[in-house]
């Protein structure tokens, strides 16, 4: 692995802005970006990748490639939490270990978007399809997660929140976060079939101003990372060994899957990465209202405080090698 | 005449206001984007972007016979989720 | 009537979006655009309509039509509150049916731009004085409906609330989106005539994000029209009635009057479209403070919970036939 | 030492202010953004950027006597666009 | 049970919190973007952008011991920079 | 002095747009932006000028002029607060003289690109560089307060807030404003030292966009000014005087300062600007925490309320021509 990659990642604009925020935490500065401000861009973010992710889809068409690569990626999401509950047992009750689980199966829509950036700035192609796979890797994490809870918590749990199938598709569709990407890309697909002059119209706001969007926000996910690492201590060791070796290891079987499908390296890139890569908005949200039980701190400080920061900075190069050692150049 | 407060998460707000409504309450006030810390769990707004969601602060001016007539319901309200319920005594103008 | 045009208007991304968001609620999704952020778009969208249009008018300058045709507005939005008003005084009060009957008098900026967006996907021509006469309609009908509660109101209002001219007047120009959408307009108009390199450099902000943040706006409007419709059920079916006919008999009025005033399709269209869209902005907020006697829940929700949507949705369309078969093709 | 609630229409600010540095209150505190509904009307967060805006909930800490001064004014800012105005009793700490 | 109402600005929330956390409260809640103005220093909210910020309002429900624990700290974080606090009673639900 | 400029500043869409701000409140319009808005904007332009800033040193590298402007506006911002503390302290305790003095020694960035866009107007060529002067302006300032502060004041301050010079040194680097002016200003020159790809992404929001939200903001500060104007009735005919006087006597060493650097025109009318304008973001925001003994009202009435419009509206186009009288036309 080149030291090149990583500080090239780095001195990117993304990550600068985001490194600025945590040291202006580290500092002491009272830099703020007040609420809702955040909300603001985190849901123009998720309008404008679901947006342009369904236009790609229209464009490539369903090629060869498209079904097994979303069929894995949905695959992917059912399996990570599965063997991180496993991991997490060991340590945590079944309510902390689902929610946990939960979020690392799921994806970080931010993470995806900084390596597709990392990728333009490689020059390294990738298709537009892969957002169907960031689209469709949300929801089944939560659903095997809440499955989780049903199947194995003890059977006292309060009646009032006994979960049923439809509140569990429930939070796992409906959840707001989950709701905009998908039908931002459904918009964004109908769109492309039947009024492609719109996508002209709206490239200025989901194109072009996408990238200094994406700063702004990181800028913000700097603060707000930096503020969640200290509450990690409390988290104890096995937690923060976790929150870097779970990334790693689902790169790793995310990798060899890529290379069965016969992922080109830039679709491989992406689709380790959303196997990396942990949730922080959709299934934390979802994991609140439903697993009470488990502490919110647990799983919102590992997956913001530690995953999220080491995917940006390190973990999309480290990824980037592992793709070009593991994955023979293909000619595709 | 009474006060009731109700902190709690803003995603129980529509519970709560159902449960006020079904009461008949003479009216009620919202204040979101509250945050704070509770016994157990922690609500930072900085996190509010994540749909986590801040808390809600509610009050109730009213007789102490509705809040009778409310009291189980929102202790049900609240206990699953947490948040806080508090009386005081409070005058018209 | 084809069914094509309205299908076309349906799959534009703003129409989708305003879906979604009424989608959204219909769902239970907890998706939420939480205060400011719906009032920075829709300060955004008054500004940029303003400027523009100020750009268009000195542009166009004042041709044969333009004079006629901002008459032609003015006047309609004096008569179409007092036809209102009889026809809801037959149900409600004189405050209710005055602050109902002002609304529909007025105009819905949202709208009419929805019916630009149309005509530019249909590749029809309108000229941009239009404009102006979306900022004249919105004050007149604010006047009537309070000159209606001045002289038609019970002689016992209590007398802290005796609407004096100036007051009138106050509420009718200076409510902030009138004065906004106004001064907006001057600014645009000042910036052509004397310092024309500044239109350049407005035009990524007040022109090319205007799409998207249209888009996005509408995603709340979405959201908030599909929150009000439930109301309306206490409303009454006369008043569900009033809000889809009221807009249609307007528009049939406003059709011969485009006529005689011999526009072309596209302007006709405009024209047509003003007539036919309520107020949700100036109109309620000035009502509010001025006649609180009225029900705000009526005045907001039939404007917004069914005209709006009607009139985004399935209005212009119907509107355009309607323009199609009354209007003969003249040669402009 | 007393404890003033008031909760009425943003709109209805200025006045509210008007009256109570006339009065000369020692301060108060203004929370805005507040939702809620009343006997009469409703007022939803979700419409503010139309303009309706919400509510004000403003807190003044001062004496009995301040407030005697003030009822009628207070009263009278409230009684036309609808509001409520709570006392209750609050020491300095 | 009592209520606990601090009124101060915002940048000195930090240490407001640390004095409650010091005293083991069992919990509290914070609003921000409250304005006001008190016996000397105006804040207005449309001045926020300055970074001049607003006041924070912290409301704590807790036993009376615990105020007295804290009181000395409080009126401390207090004197400096102004800011009022009030006790008044409460009752849980 | 023509009259011609001055028109000519003021009929620009960001001057326009100030003025009708500005009016909304002398007409009691309810317009409104409300909080968190305006600090959107208000980051937003600091995080713009940084970035961009940095682009502009890292491509015009450190030429002859750079170091001595620099050097000389460091100068300035440690000269002109002395200054104005000596004649503020004939009718103002040490309190409020040293807090309204560091106010006038450090900058105002919205006059600083205000002033920018009035030279692309007139078409006079500038430098990127003194984006560099407009960062390291910010701070000295507020050290020179806190330090006049720390051994004018009596000495019976209470302890508590005995100044450190540690404290002192936060203030002033770790403002929120000051440190993510600098911070942009760091991004934007690694950015351009080593992936210049990233500078033209980040251009449709750093760029592009950036007049138009200069207008919005501005639109917001008009209304600001305008509701503080009053206030300084209560601060005396001295400090009204201060106001006005203070930029013109800053702009007045400044030119001649300008003069003996050998600035163009360009470079000097924004040296000029520097001098002349008074900080009401990072220095009251420093203050307030530092000296509560001095009232705010003061320093932010003053700088906000009647300098910044002073020199928004009248100020450039005087400094202009002060610029075109003392500065002889060189060849540059
Ligand atoms: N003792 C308290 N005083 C004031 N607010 C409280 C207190 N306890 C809890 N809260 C509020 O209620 C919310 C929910 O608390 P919890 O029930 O612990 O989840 C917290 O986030 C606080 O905002
Ligand atoms: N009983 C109540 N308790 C708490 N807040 C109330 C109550 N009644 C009215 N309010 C508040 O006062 C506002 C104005 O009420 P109204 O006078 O009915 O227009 C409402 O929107 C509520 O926020
Ligand atoms: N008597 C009071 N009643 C309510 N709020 C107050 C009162 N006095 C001060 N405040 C609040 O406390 C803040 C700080 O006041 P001060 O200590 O004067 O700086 C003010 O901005 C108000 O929000
Ligand atoms: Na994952
Ligand atoms: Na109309
Ligand atoms: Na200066």
């Amino acid at each position: 692995m080149e030291i090149n990659p990583i500080l090239q990642n780095v001195l990117a604009p993304p990550v600068l802005f985001f490194l600025i925020g945590a040291i202006s935490v580290l500092f002491k500065s009272d830099l703020e970006i007040p609420a809702p401000l955040p909300k603001l861009f985190s849901l123009y973010l998720l309008l404008a990748i679901g947006f342009k992710g369904g236009i790609e889809i229209q464009k490539s068409g369903f090629t060869d490639q498209v079904l097994p690569t979303l069929s894995a990626a949905i695959l992917m999401s059912l399996l990570i939490p599965l063997i991180g509950f496993l991991i997490l047992r060991f340590k945590f009750d079944v309510f902390n270990s689902a929610a946990i689980a939960a979020a690392y199966g799921s994806i970080s829509a931010v993470t995806f978007i900084s390596a597709e950036s990392f990728l333009e700035s490689q020059k390294i192609a990738f298709d537009g399809f892969m957002v169907g796979a960031l689209a469709l890797m949300e929801s089944p994490a939560i659903i095997v997660g809440l499955l989780l809870v049903k199947f194995a918590a003890p059977k006292n749990r309060p009646k009032s929140r006994k979960m049923h199938l439809s509140a569990i598709l429930h939070e796992s569709f409906l959840n707001g976060s989950v709701y905009l990407l998908l039908s931002s890309l459904i918009v964004g697909f109908l769109t492309a079939s039947s009024n492609p002059s719109g996508i002209a119209k709206m490239e200025p706001f989901t194109g072009q101003l996408f990238y200094g969007a994406e700063c702004f926000f990181l800028l913000d996910m700097g603060i707000v990372a930096a503020q969640r690492l200290p509450r990690l201590k409390n988290a104890g060791s096995f937690l923060i060994g976790f929150a870097i070796f779970m990334p790693l290891f689902n790169a790793f079987i995310g990798v060899f899957v890529a290379r069965f499908l016969s992922l080109g390296p830039g679709n491989a890139l992406l689709f380790v990465v959303l196997c990396a890569s942990a949730s922080y908005l959709a299934v934390p949200a979802a994991m609140r209202m439903t697993v009470p039980e488990a502490k919110s701190s647990y799983y919102i400080s590992t997956t913001l405080g530690l995953t999220f920061p080491f995917n940006i900075v390190l973990g999309i190069p480290i990824y980037m090698s592992l793709v070009n050692t593991i994955i023979p150049l293909s000619p595709s | 005449m009474k006060r009731l407060d109700l902190i709690f998460s803003e995603r129980e707000l529509d519970a709560i206001i159902k449960t006020l409504e079904k009461a008949n309450v003479p009216g009620y006030t919202v204040m979101k984007h509250a945050t704070g810390r509770g016994p157990e769990r922690v609500v930072t707004e900085d996190m509010e972007f994540t749909g986590l969601g801040a808390n809600a602060h509610v009050i109730v001016f009213c007789e102490q016979e509705l809040i009778d007539k409310m009291r189980d319901n929102i202790r049900d309200d609240l206990s699953y989720y947490g948040g806080v319920a508090y009386i005081s005594e409070a005058t018209p103008l």
